[in-house]
């Protein structure tokens, strides 16, 4: 896969049709794929990397580097194009500065599981017969691929590329029984305490390092309310439980009927919080009272939250037990 | 740091009686920013003006405090006596002691203290306030109705009349409307046409008056005073500058076989057509749907008899831009489809018609040329009987008719009967009715007449069935005074049925932002207050697209709608309410989530350069509201996730403050 | 019996239009309610951002309503379905949460209605003095 | 008299008709096939049960002559349903007689998609006996 991306990239940059390419490289560490723009053939020969641990989503570095100067080769997965097709709704992106190459995707490994595994020293990982091969310091070890995969990945809805200019590897559909709503499902059987509980355990571990929002295509703000003094409700620490609730309720409102559910708020999390829960929670809600929507899947759709109906639900009815 | 000061009005006894008015005073004086602080008996007084004014002046104030009674009674007030001193009138701010505090509460200590919390309310948002300026927006001095009814009309030669330009844009190839159609109007029983054509006439000469006949509303943008409307004027074939109106084209066409509209379908007209001797203007239109030179290219005899050369087959949809200072809606009705009535018959026997048919049935220039005749065999009618209510005053959830009671049918029916009972002595006429209706001068007595002098049998009771029976329609009905079925063969059957809403106003509402009821009437902006205006700015309402009406009180209200137009476009400029949104231009992601939700289109989006960093420049989409149109609803400053719309004066800090000061 | 009743803070953002008309209609009616309900004047219900909300309850409020026109009946024509929809997946976010749903209400208030701006009005502070204090979204830096 | 407003009671709430809703059209009595065999004729029922009549109507063999043929529930531009209340007062006057030879259980072998399930069961009280 690597090999057929990197060629095809040198292809584009030497006919000149782009003149950089977004892409990953290895971050700080080994399994640890940081998402890179490369802006020459030497540069991509030299630090391109493609394997299964790129879960990054590289939709929204475009924002940026779409508005340089000449097109921009970047490639996307299934569930990224969604993103990507997000941000085009809401004018983020030049489309014709990008030029997406579509790249099959079956899932992504979690390194976490990997470690949770016992294996350290991790350097590399490949694909062999439905099975990882994870390269370590220690030697090569073989895991069942369905061990290592992200969580997120697990529940896939779609491995259809919903936007690009070519493709390479295969276009797949949206995955109609994905479940990725069953642990929403859960969470609502529970009583009011019983969730409170939850939800404190895990929101009381957030540090408020803004990685998720920093991570998120939907929270591409020019600047988040949070962060502005002028808005009355900065906050830059969550301090208490109040903060740590009104951040992440506000988030989650604010991408409501933007966010894709790429995954990668709970992907990057480094206190394990399972942020896409919250997005879910409300892209569920939005499905059952509005009807289904799916942000991304067609840019000129119109947001469950910029319509209405006449004969909407009321506010008061209540949606979980 | 504001310098405020705080104003308590006793109100009399209204709010001294429960609440301690001096220890909300003496509270709130000691409130951070506030300089001055009083009670006083009547605030709203010219001497409570004066105090206030008074205090401003001496205490060097920048806000002001009133608290007293709701800010929907007096605000206003306030807000001129502080511009009187040079205070910006944004700069008052309200609390509600009376309505929300004295009025609702017994215990003295309770309503004091709640008092005290509303007066640290409004004090924290007025230390967040800014001066606001109203801005103003030019008028342009011309007026759309929508409509060429008996409603268009009269609205657009009333405001012709007070030297104001009006065009007139009307869907078929004439104005009349549906009054055109009439025979006879009640209750004086003189001819439609007599009265109507000379006012289409008129419209027609008129030099203000601009018609667009066979034209179509195609977009709407703009707000008060500064529309711009794109109107479709369809192909005709026929140049209207050209065309003489003679008719000889109309004779000559071989296309006869296209059902007339004008006589609902009862005769057939040519392919080439003008839809009546009075129509205006009088142009004739080539119908493309049946039109063989259009269709197969053969044919063009219209063109060849045409002494003006007017035919032009190459002919398109033209569409023009308009700009007007308002808008009228005057989109009529249409009676609904009685095909639905099963068990009236109508759709199978030919004998059952609807009143509107029966109008044109006796009518002199109608398909019977006056005489009435039943449509089966064209043989004189010797008994016939009208239902009335036929899919009025029907349940919400009926299908096949409306809610409301379509007003008209009443009178119109007793005038039917009573023309027939004149003009054929021997006809028998009965009339089934549940309640007959008849407020308005001279109506009952219009009634009274059919029944005592020309013999119209009238029956409380319904009719249940028609059934054809041989030549003839075999009746079923209740009598239920008499507590009887009746089995009437009948000759004829007349269904009064409901009036509904043009079919087409539903999408012009929406082009125009205007608010429609579920039965698809205009929403008025108040139902008492004020009738004839919607509640979007700069749309007015004129006949039957606001109500069912018949032609007195539709005349009426559409020289009340003109009244209201002329208001609208005898100023120079309106000034705006100057509380609409506002986008922060360094925080707007130029997402369009706020145009979304906009429902007045005020939202507009434009690239714009920013400093980057290292002397860089950025260009972002950005977002900018016109603050014309803006009506500060701000239902975009939730949608807007970065907080880079704002509502003035009621902004995100400000309603923060207060709720601050309330839940201290 | 107990003596003290829980007295709760409650605050009802109000539409310019319907329901502030309505709680004024309620004054003039003299159909009490509790002092407790303090009222915001805001021009439309869509105006309420959930953040107002939040920030109440943050304060020390134990309840916030908002009350706007009747749906179809909006001065904006479609300020209040935004309103509907936006609190409906806001309230079903809190329950979600654990947050008690009974603390977050909207009402649609007519002018006309001043009769039900006081019955809203004590139900909902009977309901929210049942819950008792607000615990679950409460900001302890703010309690006195 | 609080007996006639039991009875009342039961016959609104067994029905399901909210009588109010009638404009005293007649249009239910003018379609209705079995006028002539009728002491009471429908808008009657309708409005007789609004007067809490019960007892006169219970005692009229019109409540047997309805054919059941929903003509008066099609027509009925309010929806009124005059039919369903003559069938009340039917199942009143059977229940306090206990002559109720219906079987519940007999009833689902007995559905037909395209008839109104009331017909049958009306038709089947009032020609069982």
């Amino acid at each position: 896969m690597q090999e057929m991306m990197e060629k095809r990239a040198l292809e584009l940059l030497a006919d000149g049709t782009v003149n950089r390419v977004l892409g990953w490289s290895v971050g700080e560490f080994p399994y640890d794929m940081t998402p890179a723009v490369f802006r020459s053939a030497e540069d991509l020969k030299d630090r391109f990397v493609y394997n299964d641990f790129c879960g990054a989503n590289l939709s929204k570095y475009l924002i940026k580097e779409s508005k340089g100067e000449g097109k921009i080769l970047v490639f996307l997965k299934p569930c990224d194009t969604y993103s990507f097709n997000q941000l085009i709704a809401e004018h983020r992106i030049k489309r014709e500065n990008v030029y997406v190459i579509g790249i099959e995707c079956y899932g992504k490994a979690d390194v976490e599981k990997l470690k949770a595994m016992g294996l350290s020293g991790i350097t590399g990982i490949q694909m062999k017969n439905g099975e990882y091969v994870v390269e370590t310091v220690y030697g090569n070890k073989t895991v069942k691929a369905s061990d290592a995969t992200a969580e997120r990945c697990l529940s896939c809805k779609s491995k259809k590329h919903v936007v690009f200019d070519e493709l390479i590897g295969e276009d797949g559909d949206v995955v109609e029984d994905c479940n990725r709503f069953d642990m929403v499902e859960k969470l609502e059987a529970m009583t009011p305490d019983e969730r409170f509980a939850f939800w404190r355990g895990e929101l009381s571990r957030c540090i408020r390092c803004n990685a998720c929002r920093n991570v998120c295509p939907a929270c591409s703000c020019e600047q988040c309310v949070f962060d502005n003094p002028n808005s009355g409700v900065a906050q830059k620490a969550a301090v208490n439980s109040f903060e740590e609730n009104m951040f992440h309720i506000i988030r989650a409102f604010h991408v409501a009927g933007r966010c894709t559910d790429c995954g990668e708020c709970s992907r990057v999390c480094p206190q394990h919080i399972p942020l896409h829960l919250l997005n879910r929670k409300f892209i569920k809600d939005m499905n059952e009272f509005y009807g289904e929507y799916q942000a991304g899947a067609d840019p000129d759709a119109r947001p469950p939250l910029g319509t209405y109906t006449k004969g909407d639900r009321e506010p008061n009815e209540g949606g979980n037990k | 740091m504001q310098r405020i000061g705080v104003f308590i009005c006793h109100c009399g006894t209204n709010i001294a009686g429960t609440v301690d008015v001096k220890a909300v005073a003496e509270a709130l004086g000691h409130e951070a920013g506030v300089v001055f602080s009083t009670e006083y008996q009547y605030m709203c007084s010219e001497s409570g003006q004066q105090l206030m004014r008074k205090a401003i002046r001496e205490h060097k104030l920048t806000g002001v405090v009133v608290c007293s009674c709701s800010p929907r009674m007096h605000e206003a007030t306030f807000r001129k006596a502080a511009s009187l001193e040079g205070i910006n009138p944004y700069m008052v701010e309200i609390a509600n002691i009376r309505e929300h505090v004295s009025w609702i509460h017994k215990d003295m200590k309770e309503a004091t203290e709640k008092a005290i919390i509303l007066g640290r309310a409004a004090i924290a948002k007025v230390h967040l306030n800014q001066p606001l300026q109203a801005g103003e927006s030019p008028v342009t001095k011309r007026a759309l109705v929508i409509g060429g009814g008996i409603a268009g009309i009269q609205t657009a030669l009333d405001i012709a009349e007070a030297g104001f330009e009006v065009d007139i844009v009307e869907k078929s190839p004439t104005i009349g409307g549906k009054m055109a159609q009439l025979d006879k109007t009640f209750p004086t029983l003189d001819c439609a046409a007599c009265i109507l054509t000379p006012k289409m006439v008129d419209a027609g000469q008129n030099e203000k008056i601009k018609i667009f006949a066979y034209s179509e509303v195609e977009a709407v943008k703009g707000y008060v005073g500064n529309f711009n409307v794109s109107i479709r004027r369809k192909a005709r074939y026929v140049d209207e500058t050209k065309c003489t109106g003679c008719g000889l084209c109309t004779e000559k066409c071989p296309q006869k076989k296209v059902p007339n509209e004008f006589n609902m379908g009862m005769n057939n007209r040519h392919a080439i057509y003008i839809p009546f001797a009075q129509a205006v203007p009088k142009v004739a239109t080539i119908d493309a749907d049946y039109c063989m030179m259009l269709k197969t290219g053969k044919c063009g005899i219209c063109s060849k008899v045409c002494g003006a050369g007017a035919i032009d087959y190459k002919q398109q949809d033209e569409v023009i831009e308009r700009q007007y200072g308002a808008i009228v809606a005057a989109t009529g009705f249409n009676p609904i489809d009685a095909k639905a009535y099963n068990e009236y018959g109508y759709a199978t026997c030919p004998d059952v018609v609807t009143s509107l048919e029966l109008e044109r049935l006796m009518n002199a220039a109608g398909p019977t040329n006056g005489t009435l005749l039943r449509p089966s065999d064209n043989e004189h009618p010797h008994t016939v009987v009208f239902v009335q209510c036929v899919g009025s005053r029907c349940t919400e959830t009926d299908e096949r008719g409306k809610p409301y009671c379509s007003k008209i049918c009443c009178m119109y029916t007793a005038k039917h009967a009573m023309l027939i009972r004149e003009k054929y002595p021997d006809t028998d006429v009965y009339v089934f009715y549940i309640d007959v209706r008849t407020p308005g001068k001279n109506f009952d007595e219009f009634y009274r007449r059919a029944v005592e002098q020309y013999g119209v049998h009238y029956i409380k009771g319904m009719v249940g069935k028609v059934t054809q029976n041989g030549k003839q329609l075999r009746v079923q009905a209740s009598d239920l005074l008499a507590g009887e079925q009746l089995h009437i063969d009948a000759d004829l059957v007349v269904l009064a049925t409901a009036i509904e809403p043009d079919k087409t106003a539903r999408s012009i509402a929406t082009m125009l932002t205007a608010s429609m009821d579920t039965n698809d009437f205009f929403t008025e902006a108040h139902p008492k207050l004020r009738p004839v205006e919607s509640p979007t700015a700069g749309i007015f309402l004129s006949g039957v697209c606001q109500g069912p009406k018949d032609i007195p009180e539709t005349v009426s209200q559409a020289s009340a709608c003109a009244a209201k137009v002329i208001g609208v476009l005898a100023k120079d400029k309106l000034t705006c309410n100057p509380c609409v949104a506002q986008s922060d231009e360094m925080l707007c992601n130029g997402c369009s989530s706020c145009e979304k939700v906009c429902p007045y289109g005020a939202i507009s989006y434009s690239d714009k350069e920013f400093r980057g960093p290292n002397r860089t420049t950025l260009i972002r989409r950005v977002a900018s509201v016109n603050p014309a149109v803006c009506q500060g609803c701000g239902a975009c400053t939730v949608a807007c996730p970065s907080g880079a719309m704002d509502l003035k004066g009621f902004s995100n800090k400000q309603i923060m403050a207060e709720v601050d000061a309330i839940c201290q | 019996m107990p003596v003290t009743e829980y007295k709760p803070k409650i605050v009802a953002f109000c539409c310019n239009w319907c329901s502030y008309a309505g709680a004024d209609g309620a004054g003039s009616a003299r159909l009490s309610y509790p002092a407790e309900v303090k009222v915001i004047r805001v021009p439309c219900s869509c105006r309420v951002n959930p953040m107002f909300i939040l920030r109440a309850f943050q304060r020390g409020a134990d309840g916030v309503i908002i009350a706007g026109c009747h749906p179809g009946d909006c001065h904006y024509t479609s300020g209040n379905y935004f309103t509907r929809r936006r609190m409906t997946l806001l309230f079903s976010m809190l329950d979600y949460l654990g947050i008690e749903r009974e603390r977050t209400r909207v009402e649609w208030i007519s002018a006309a209605e001043g009769a039900k701006f006081s019955k809203t009005m004590n139900e909902f502070c009977a309901t929210v003095a049942a819950l008792g204090e607000n615990k679950r979204l409460e900001d302890l830096r703010c309690k006195k | 008299m609080s007996h006639s407003n039991n009875a009342t009671e039961q016959v609104l709430r067994s029905s399901g008709v909210d009588v109010r809703k009638c404009m005293r059209c007649g249009k239910c009595t003018a379609t209705c096939p079995a006028f002539d065999e009728m002491e009471y004729h429908p808008h009657q029922f309708v409005y007789m049960v609004e007067k809490g009549e019960i007892e006169k109507l219970a005692a009229s063999p019109s409540i047997y002559k309805c054919l059941s043929c929903f003509a008066c529930v099609d027509r009925c531009p309010r929806g009124v349903e005059p039919a369903k209340v003559v069938e009340a007062v039917r199942l009143a006057v059977i229940r306090q007689q206990g002559q109720n030879h219906m079987k519940s259980d007999d009833i689902p072998a007995l559905l037909d998609e395209d008839m109104p399930q009331q017909l049958l069961v009306s038709a089947m009280r009032k020609y069982s006996k």
